[in-house]
């Protein structure tokens, strides 16, 4: 049509000199769009991180949204690092300000040589005189193009894609495949957002001189990759875990896992030639069905999982026990959200990681692993449907909404190479060569016993599961020494489990005092942090926990270490505690800093932490 | 151990005794034990396949009878009133395996209710037994939310709420099966297991059966004396079982047949008025003047044979998902490929 | 009559010399009573125990008994000491075995020198020659004196009553008077109960040639005491401490908590006007509900509680985080038994206690109080009370099923002397002098706020509660800052706690290197335990823990000692945990002794437990 | 803030804005927030004591509106399913509060039943609403349990399972005083609210409120236009409140009035047949019929105004147990040392 390339010779708005006060940033700043939740912005955002993304940035988009559907104010966040730092950074250097409630407030949170970009149609937000500020009247853009003023209101938000583009020097091109891709399908969506990104793309061009730093320029640290959530990157994971059975109940920030998992069975797992299901999936009416279906489906054989949060891990720690003790496999995702009780709903945390540690009354203790990636969400997704049954237990998996609801780069997902574990499970024709069958007979020392599923066809297959004292042979008892056998073996079979879960990453920095250690989201943040660190003059080591039960790595990290900073998103410092009690009388070693607002945890205040504990210790010392 | 020549083998070919479970720890003459006796005798006359039976149950003293009949059948005594789920767990695993959930009327009706009328509405194939004393057997004797107005307690204490009918719930929730029956009457009981055997969704049968420690007295409404005395069968159950010809004339207006999928019969044989076990209104009825009038209404209630099942609703395929092979329950590599395409452009 | 005359002046069986191996045993010695349950021993060892107890020997009475209403095994324990231990003793000397599934195991349970009373009904358990035993025709016996051969049933164990005083000298007027407070309501059944014991007495007076060395004789060491169970003391207190809303869900072992404070409300709680109820009993339909009610009942005002047991706590879980978040006064009492999951319900064990400190998803931190004995559990049935309306939260109470349903002696209960505390209400008249009334306002700087009950006449008196964010004014937030100022604040009123729960009992012994620590029941067993380690040569303190929060007198112990024992009854020593954590860098000077077989602990498992790890520390150090 | 001096005032001597509450949150359009508006009406004029009102709530959208009306009474937003113990709890602490539940169909049906079951049963003293739009709102339009077979999700996904009907439920346990409405019909919906607060037990108000966002589309049957198009009102309803006299005769079978505890009088006239809101078994024919046949049948379906309350079951005295002082919650010191003496004896 020749229209692109109009615009692909437009160089974004005519660029005038820059003042004093303004620093050029180029790839390495956030921006930020602050709208109404129901708007519709979501579409916009993402295109907005897929153009940057495909221009080969390393980019991170932070998702911020309130418990409504519309009507309160939500923001989204992106991250360019040209240094692939993808934890979420305080403040933000653009600001698109659509929703007047909380425009002064999010202006406020810029610096020097904060952009400022400006619906027109609100009250202009006063900002000091270093910021820059740019007003687009985005309504009067928008008008031509969407005759219907029920639509505009969605379409709006593609106008300052096109402003934001243009004022960034991000290509049009990849905004107009980033719309491609996410529109291709809906013909008539798909042309009217490319009409209005072009449109602002346009107006910007033509009427705003570029008076900021802010740049984005083409590098190649993308290509190949993928832009995912971790709930569809744990969807993924147990479809190709071969997941039978799936129960939940909705709730955020878990919906979304379960929800693309039924895409995805629905589109691959059906059966090529009847065109039945070769999974089930189950919209249980609350958490303690969902976990009770969850467990008679892995009893009777299938690979089940559910979805939840934490009201959910509450309702479902009866059941929870029950797995433990009766062993039964199970899948638990945990995608945590900030507590206690109802809480934020939308906001993330990692305030769940003490308590599914022992969930249930009595002696009970659980097999977590702690996803700190997408792709370890889709490996997860295989392993533990690996170790429920390999285990015979529930396994938990804990993410945090900012890992499942949020999109984050990397490589694609290899394809499985190890086949499916089951587990200690006894065929019919096993039974048959074998004198004896009793189920709760630890013939291999390790502690997990053999195990039949109902239907096997063979009369020596059945045994009785309960939840109250039983011996060997399945059968009920009450004598003491009976009950402290079968639970001085379950606990040998978590011994055994520290064998099976995944290890952690260590990075030793030889001759360090200090070590850092975090898990699941909290890592992204450590890592920047190091290098900060580094600045001032500290070189931690650092440790990515992966599991509870802790393999035997902590132990020698913290031995190598004076003081070990255990980094996390919770008031309490959980995980702190757990490994405190993990280390015994090196206890003294461990320090906690935790970040509990709900807003992912960034790098600055890791830290701020090390450095203020740092000087404190020093006094102290 | 060889068997006597002579010992009788239904139509799988086992012997009654195989149908038989563990050696009951309940307190002599409890309901209870009456219903394993008959549970064990339908199952072999009907010649379910143990192998396939799952039984499930909750907490309680009801709920410890699965270990009672069946040894051949695996069992699985789950948390109190949450068994339900576990059915309807299982059976998503194993479409093929046949659920018998043994509950209470604590274990269904106080605790369980949520989950009970959430398999009830699944339709999930399973036969629930209620086994219904109005108390907390294993608790020692509390009222369950199943006693009737005015009963009385064994320490003399009145029950003032109203009791919750199960089989009216199952009824409204459009259940294709709901049966009352009396654990002391086992001549009802027996066939209407059978025809629940023969039945492809959930049946729900609320069984009386006394807790003669706990609520066997003077004044319960639960009693042995008090089901006998107030007992009123609504019809004779014969189940004629699909592999048995029966050529036998029915007088009209006697007897009704009722056909169950799987071939079997109901035969329904009029006591005092005719009564349509497919009026779900009429079944309504009848229970409500049962209740108001202290009378205890026994048989099938109610019957719809073509009730749409959980595993239609699921569109499963035939085989057991539990022992789907790797190949069938992992897709191949190039649809992984396929899938990372979509996160890659964001079409996904 | 002249017939207790006759019977005084028996002087037991006529006694032969004492064989070598037979040492007289005087007041310190347990008998062991095995039955089937259902067969209505209870009453007769009610008697037994009380005989004792009132000729002014320190007894305590452990029932073990099953899962199950009649049938399998139970046995019933007496343990008499002269020097007042309380805590179960391991071993029996004295069997009387009337049930012949258990005879064998129960009479090897005996050492020599052990007095085996058999019921010549069963087979006769077989016992090395250095045992003592005895046949009793319990059947003939019992024959004439109920003809109703249904009665006799349950009659025939008063016949070991006598049997057993005639043995050991148990005076034959306490027996009476015991049968007496027991049945002296049920004339028929006294007749009866009292001719059997009569017969079983005269019985063996005439037919058994006393070869034995175990005898009862007068003391003066239970003057003014009673007996009772925890529960009933539970109840008591409850009543008194002004419980208002009582919900529950039957579960042994609480059940009888409420069920006896049931029979005290009624009567003593009506209305003596109109004779209508001063509180509100409902049964829920589960411990979902129990819970809700408690705290609905709570928030509105009542004074409430509920008492439950492991799988209901299990199912309190997601209410409790509601309760702490949002600031609901209620009480929970934990009556625990053994799990995970129903575990073995009738047995004991303080597996939970580890939970309850944060039970519920998300950062919650609970007050637990542990009652040790009867008379704490009456006064912390007051305390309870208090202590969720001036903190404003769910109040844990820790109680076991040996503390909760076995008989422990006890002075009576002194009346309380401080008045109910209803902790910061403001009633309309303190609003109407107030500018404004917020519900979350740390006006006085403690992280408690001054509340409102529902109801209360003036139009500035209500707010909003609500679990998920809230600021000082109750109105809905997500603001990061909110979040944070709402749960440091409640993490402040947390220490508050510290202040008014109730502080530990310490012993210190001067110079010794052996600090023990416990809690609930297991007070019990240090405190023996103590005393024969002294014998050892080893003189530890002893610290018992009344609650958590921990106060600060627990780091004090740590420090003073080298070694601190957490002596408990679970597998993973969950309290010993929640020490090493308080205790920071002297968390290796914790050692955890645990017993976890379902029976009460004994002295002799914390003595063995010492020695064992003072030898390998000795070897390791 | 001076008021106008003629802003009206109602019987307790309240202005309207005086029942108003926050402002919603809601999306604009939202069943829910119509319903907010009816129950602030209602309460002005039935004159209800915002400071003897106590709000619950579960959670979802539906659960949020008690935020949105009637400012100046205590609100309480509890978790999920589980408001009714909450009720239950806070009306026995205190007999003489009005409580008025929200709930959703979600909050309700699913996870709620259990309670929702119970709280019936025991009739507690409780105006419940069910803001009825066959979807989970807040998680964005799952379908809920009240969803109807074949109603189509936005997405295109059909509903495969029966729904559960609330009011029949209801009716079934007995329950005094069961209405269904919708948001729409403000005209309907108000006179039963004012009914609710007149009735002495649990009345529950299943109310179809459509969900704008998820569930207002072409193939939904919880839409404002399915809504509309299928609602067929059993009556128009009139409530007549106690204070006030009225004259007017009624032509006989035109409308029938019925004496509500307080002396109020709800006036039913007759719109195409005579309906007989007193027959429990009759109703339970409207609705399945109903059901039946895809029609809304709306107004009020049940009402036994003398049914047995909570308070007379537990046999309250009549004072709030709240605010009970020490002297009658604490036993005198002479208790105390009974009991202790039973202890010693052995007698207790
Ligand atoms: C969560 C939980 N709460 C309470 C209990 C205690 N409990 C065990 S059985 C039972 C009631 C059983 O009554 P019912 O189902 O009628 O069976 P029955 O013993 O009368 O046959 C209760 C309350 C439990 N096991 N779990
Ligand atoms: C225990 C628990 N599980 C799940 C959720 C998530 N959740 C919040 S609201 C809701 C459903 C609300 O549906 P409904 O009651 O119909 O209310 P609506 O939003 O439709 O008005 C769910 C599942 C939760 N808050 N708590
Ligand atoms: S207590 Fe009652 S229900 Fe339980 S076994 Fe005994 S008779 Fe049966
Ligand atoms: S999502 Fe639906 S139910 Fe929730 S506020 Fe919006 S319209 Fe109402
Ligand atoms: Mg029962
Ligand atoms: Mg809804």
């Amino acid at each position: 049509m020749g229209y692109p390339a109009v615009l692909a010779s437009l160089s974004g708005p005519g660029s005038s000199p820059l003042p004093p006060h303004v620093k050029p940033l180029v790839n390495d700043f956030s921006l930020q769009v602050a709208t109404v939740n129901g708007s519709g912005s979501q579409t916009a955002n993402s295109v907005l991180l897929r153009a940057i993304f495909q221009m080969g940035i390393p980019v991170s988009g932070k998702n911020l949204f309130p418990s409504n559907i519309a009507g309160l104010p939500t923001w989204y966040t992106i991250r360019l690092s040209k240094d692939g730092w993808i934890a979420r950074k305080r403040g933000h250097e653009l600001l698109v300000a659509m929703n007047p409630e909380t425009a002064a407030d999010d202006a406020a949170a810029m610096g020097p040589g904060g952009v400022l970009v400006w619906n027109d149609a609100i009250p202009r937000p006063s900002v000091p005189e270093d910021r820059i500020v740019y007003g687009v009247p985005f309504a009067k853009i928008v008008e031509p193009i969407v005759p219907d003023a029920k639509l505009r209101r969605l379409v709006v938000n593609m106008v300052y894609v096109g402003v934001v583009a243009s004022l960034l020097s991000i290509e049009m091109k990849e905004v107009e495949a980033a719309i491609q891709g996410m529109l291709g399908r809906k013909k008539k969506a798909l042309e009217m957002n490319l009409a209005a990104a072009r449109a602002g793309f346009e107006w910007a061009a033509a009427n705003l001189g570029k008076r900021d730093g802010l740049r984005v320029e083409r590098m190649n640290k993308t290509a190949g990759k993928i832009l995912i959530d971790g709930n569809a990157a744990a969807a993924i994971g147990s479809m190709f875990g071969g997941v039978t059975v799936v129960t939940w109940y909705p709730i955020t920030p878990s919906s979304s896992l379960v929800e693309s998992l039924i895409g995805f069975l629905e589109k691959y797992r059906r059966d090529p030639a009847t065109g039945k299901n070769t999974f089930c999936v189950v919209q249980a009416e609350d958490e303690l069905a969902a976990v009770g279906m969850v467990l008679g489906a892995g009893w009777a054989g299938a690979r089940s999982l559910t979805s939840t949060s934490g009201p959910g891990i509450s309702l479902m720690s009866e059941f929870a026990g029950l797995g433990y003790f009766a062993e039964l496999p199970g899948v638990i995702w945990d995608i945590q959200r900030i507590g206690p009780s109802t809480g934020l709903p939308t906001r993330t945390s990692q305030g769940d990681v003490g308590k599914l540690a022992t969930l249930s009354h009595g002696d009970t203790r659980h097999v977590v692993l702690f996803p700190s990636s997408v792709r370890d969400c889709f490996e997860y997704g295989m392993l533990a449907l690996d170790l429920a049954e390999r285990l015979q237990i529930p396994v938990f998996v804990a993410s945090d909404l900012d890992l499942g609801m949020n999109q984050w780069m990397s490589d694609p997902f290899p394809y499985p190479e190890k086949p499916i574990d089951r587990g200690k499970v006894l065929s019919a024709e096993q039974l048959a060569r074998l004198p004896k069958f009793e189920r709760y007979r630890d013939v291999d020392g390790d502690g997990i016993c053999w195990r039949t599923i109902p239907g096997t066809p063979h009369p020596a297959a059945a045994y009785f599961t309960r939840g109250s004292g039983h011996n060997e042979a399945a059968q009920y008892t009450e004598r003491p020494e009976d009950y402290v056998r079968l639970v001085d073996r379950l606990a040998k079979k978590y011994e055994t489990a520290k064998t099976l879960v995944p290890k952690p990453d260590v990075e030793i920095r030889r001759g360090s005092e200090i070590g850092l250690l975090a898990y699941g989201t909290t890592h992204w943040a450590i890592v920047e942090a190091r290098e900060e660190l580094r600045r001032e003059g500290i070189d931690p080591s650092t440790f990515l926990l992966r599991a509870l039960p802790f393999t035997p790595e902590l132990a020698s990290y913290v031995a190598a270490h004076d003081r070990v900073y255990v980094v996390e998103q919770n008031r309490d410092g959980q995980m702190a505690d757990l490994v405190r009690l993990e280390v015994g009388a090196e206890a003294g070693k461990i320090r906690s800093i935790r970040h509990y607002d709900g807003l992912p945890i960034d790098a600055r205040s890791v830290v701020e932490g090390v450095l203020a504990a740092e000087r404190e210790g020093v006094a102290v010392r | 151990m060889t068997e006597a020549p002579s010992v009788p083998k239904n139509r799988v070919g086992l012997a009654k005794a195989e149908y038989r479970g563990g050696k009951s720890t309940l307190c002599p003459g409890c309901g209870h034990d009456a219903i394993t006796s008959s549970i064990v005798e339908a199952a072999f006359d009907y010649g379910v396949d143990p192998q396939r039976v799952v039984k499930l149950s909750g907490i309680g003293c009801s709920s410890k009878t699965p270990a009672y009949f069946l040894g051949r059948s695996h069992g699985f005594n789950a948390v109190h009133g949450r068994m339900p789920s576990v059915a309807t767990g299982t059976f998503a695993a194993n479409r093929t395996l046949i659920p018998i959930g043994v509950s209470g009327d604590g274990d269904t009706a106080s605790i369980g209710m949520g989950q009970f009328v959430h398999l009830v509405r699944r339709n999930v194939p399973c036969v629930y037994l209620i086994e219904n004393n109005g108390v907390y057997g294993l608790t020692k004797g509390q009222f369950s939310a199943t006693a009737d107005v005015g009963s009385l307690q064994k320490g003399g204490r009145k029950n003032e709420l109203p009791p919750i009918d199960c089989c009216a719930i199952a009824i409204e929730l459009g259940c294709g099966f709901v049966a009352r029956s009396f654990s002391g009457d086992p001549k009802q009981l027996r066939p209407i297991l059978k025809a629940a055997f023969a039945f492809p969704g959930t049946s729900v049968i609320d069984i009386v059966s006394p807790c003669v420690t706990f609520n066997d007295h003077e004044g319960s409404t639960k009693s042995y004396d008090y089901a006998k005395e107030h007992d009123e069968p609504l019809h004779q159950i014969g189940f004629v079982p699909f592999w048995e010809h029966v050529d036998v004339e029915i007088a009209p207006g006697e007897a009704k047949d009722v056909e169950m999928p799987d071939g079997s019969r109901l035969r329904l044989q009029k006591i005092k008025e005719e009564y349509d076990p497919s009026d779900r209104l009429g079944a309504m009825r009848v229970i409500h003047e049962a209740r108001a009038e202290g009378r205890l209404v026994t048989g099938l209630l109610f019957l719809d044979p073509k009730k749409r099942t959980f595993a239609e609703d699921a569109d499963l395929v035939e085989e057991p998902l539990s022992t789907l092979p790797e190949e069938r329950v992992r897709p191949p590599r190039k649809v992984l490929e396929e899938i990372m395409q979509g996160f890659r452009v964001g079409s996904a």
